[in-house]
């Protein structure tokens, strides 16, 4: 798993590439965590993710209840195949606001 | 079901350790690709590995005690991927637990707890018993 | 010698066929880089497998009756690595077959027969029984 | 496995490498035999092959006796590690001629 960060007028973009399983949630978690820093409006790039586990979502759960407490928002765009059917399944879908492209996430932002 | 005592299910056994988990699921993989099984479907299977077994890894065997996983495969048919998980901790009917409510918002959410849930979804089939103090988990996928 | 249904042994079982010996040998592979075998050992290891399984795949179930093999592999102590063969094919102990001479001018040579010389040769300890309708090969590597 | 020749003056040279197991053993027999053909000297560098099995030793047997029975010679050079010790386990290496290097192998050919 890879993750890099770009910071836009609007928003903070986090981009995560590889597998959110058991071996990277953590490192998912706390990386995402130190880019985040001060910043309130957060896009989740997970167009090149193509493996999630419970432990990802774990850790995602983890890093946007964190956003959520301290006043700001983090929203998720570019979810493919199976991604996209573990955030349905478990109610991510629902519980994040999800674009698909990243340009309609920035514009929410 | 079909009994994977039979000839044609091939078992891996070993124990339950974190660094196994990618072993079982090189495994399955293998056998499911003899069947020409598409990516999205493969994706499932490690996805129903990693909940399962991992579950073991960390809760069947709470007292220090190193426990290990029998896990068997076979293609009973054509399109048909079956997965039998033996392990012999502590009892654990993964099918008697309540779904959570995945429709709740983010602040009531608890971290966690989902699993069985997606095991549940993303299986064709999940059966469990408990014999001989052992739990059996079958898991059939249609590929 | 020590016991491979205890805990400590990693087993693989699967079907008795030509495709499946370089999944044998990588699972232990697998467990002998564990305690971290020497390149050389691991050939040898590689190379008791390719010879002692290709006999089973080629000679113990010969009515086209597709048989299977199981694998134990554990690492009882340092420097140890025990390697247990099963098979329910027909009986056969390749202890009792005499060494080939290998002492022959090569027009006198029979071409084969060489195979089980290599595995007494390369391994440390080898052990044969027949139990329950089983050829059991213990092979032991001092790593 | 990988094969390849050489027409020197004294000897057709053969360079192997890889792995001679059960999979490759037949391959090796028959693309021997063809790379032979009439020739009389041969001379097979096992330099590069890392690996032999029985099957292995079994197709080198075949050559060799073929080679004789035609009225040449098959001769090796450059056995390393586990390649030697088959050799020597099989006594194969008192039934062909084995030199050290390729150098020694030709002036003996
Ligand atoms: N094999 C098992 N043995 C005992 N308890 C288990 C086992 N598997 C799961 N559990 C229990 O069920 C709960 C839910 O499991 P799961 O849905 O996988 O979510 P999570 O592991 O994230 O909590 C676990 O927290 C654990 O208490
Ligand atoms: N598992 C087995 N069951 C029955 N016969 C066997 C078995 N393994 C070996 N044999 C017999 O022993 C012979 C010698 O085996 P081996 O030394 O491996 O040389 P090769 O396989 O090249 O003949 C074989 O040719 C076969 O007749």
């Amino acid at each position: 798993m890879e993750i890099s960060s770009q910071k836009m007028d609007k928003a903070l973009i986090i981009i995560v590439s590889g597998r959110l399983d058991t071996t990277t949630a953590q490192d998912f978690e706390s990386t995402c965590l130190d880019l985040i820093g001060n910043e309130k409006n957060i896009v989740v790039d997970l167009q090149e993710v193509e493996y999630v586990s419970s432990a990802g979502l774990r850790s995602i759960l983890s890093v946007g209840k964190k956003v959520r407490s301290d006043g700001g928002s983090l929203i998720f765009c570019n979810l493919k195949g199976m991604v996209r059917e573990v955030f349905e399944i478990s109610g991510f879908a629902s519980i994040f606001n999800i674009y698909e492209t990243r340009e309609q996430a920035l514009e929410a932002a | 079901m079909r009994q994977p005592d039979s000839g044609d299910f091939s078992w891996l056994q070993l124990s339950a350790t974190r660094e196994n988990l990618p072993i079982f699921q090189e495994f399955v993989i293998n056998e499911a690709k003899r069947i020409k099984t598409s990516a999205e479907i493969l994706q499932k299977v490690e996805l129903v590995l990693e909940e399962t077994l991992l579950n073991i890894i960390c809760y069947a065997y709470p007292h220090n005690h190193e426990g290990s996983i029998q896990l068997g495969c076979c293609l009973p048919g054509p399109g048909e991927l079956y997965i039998r998980i033996v392990d012999s901790g502590i009892a654990f009917d993964p099918l008697s637990r309540p779904d959570p409510d995945v429709g709740q918002p983010m602040q009531d959410r608890e971290v966690g707890g989902l699993g069985i849930h997606l095991v549940r979804r993303m299986a064709d089939r999940v059966e469990y018993q408990r014999k001989d103090e052992m739990n059996i988990l079958d898991i059939v996928f249609r590929t």
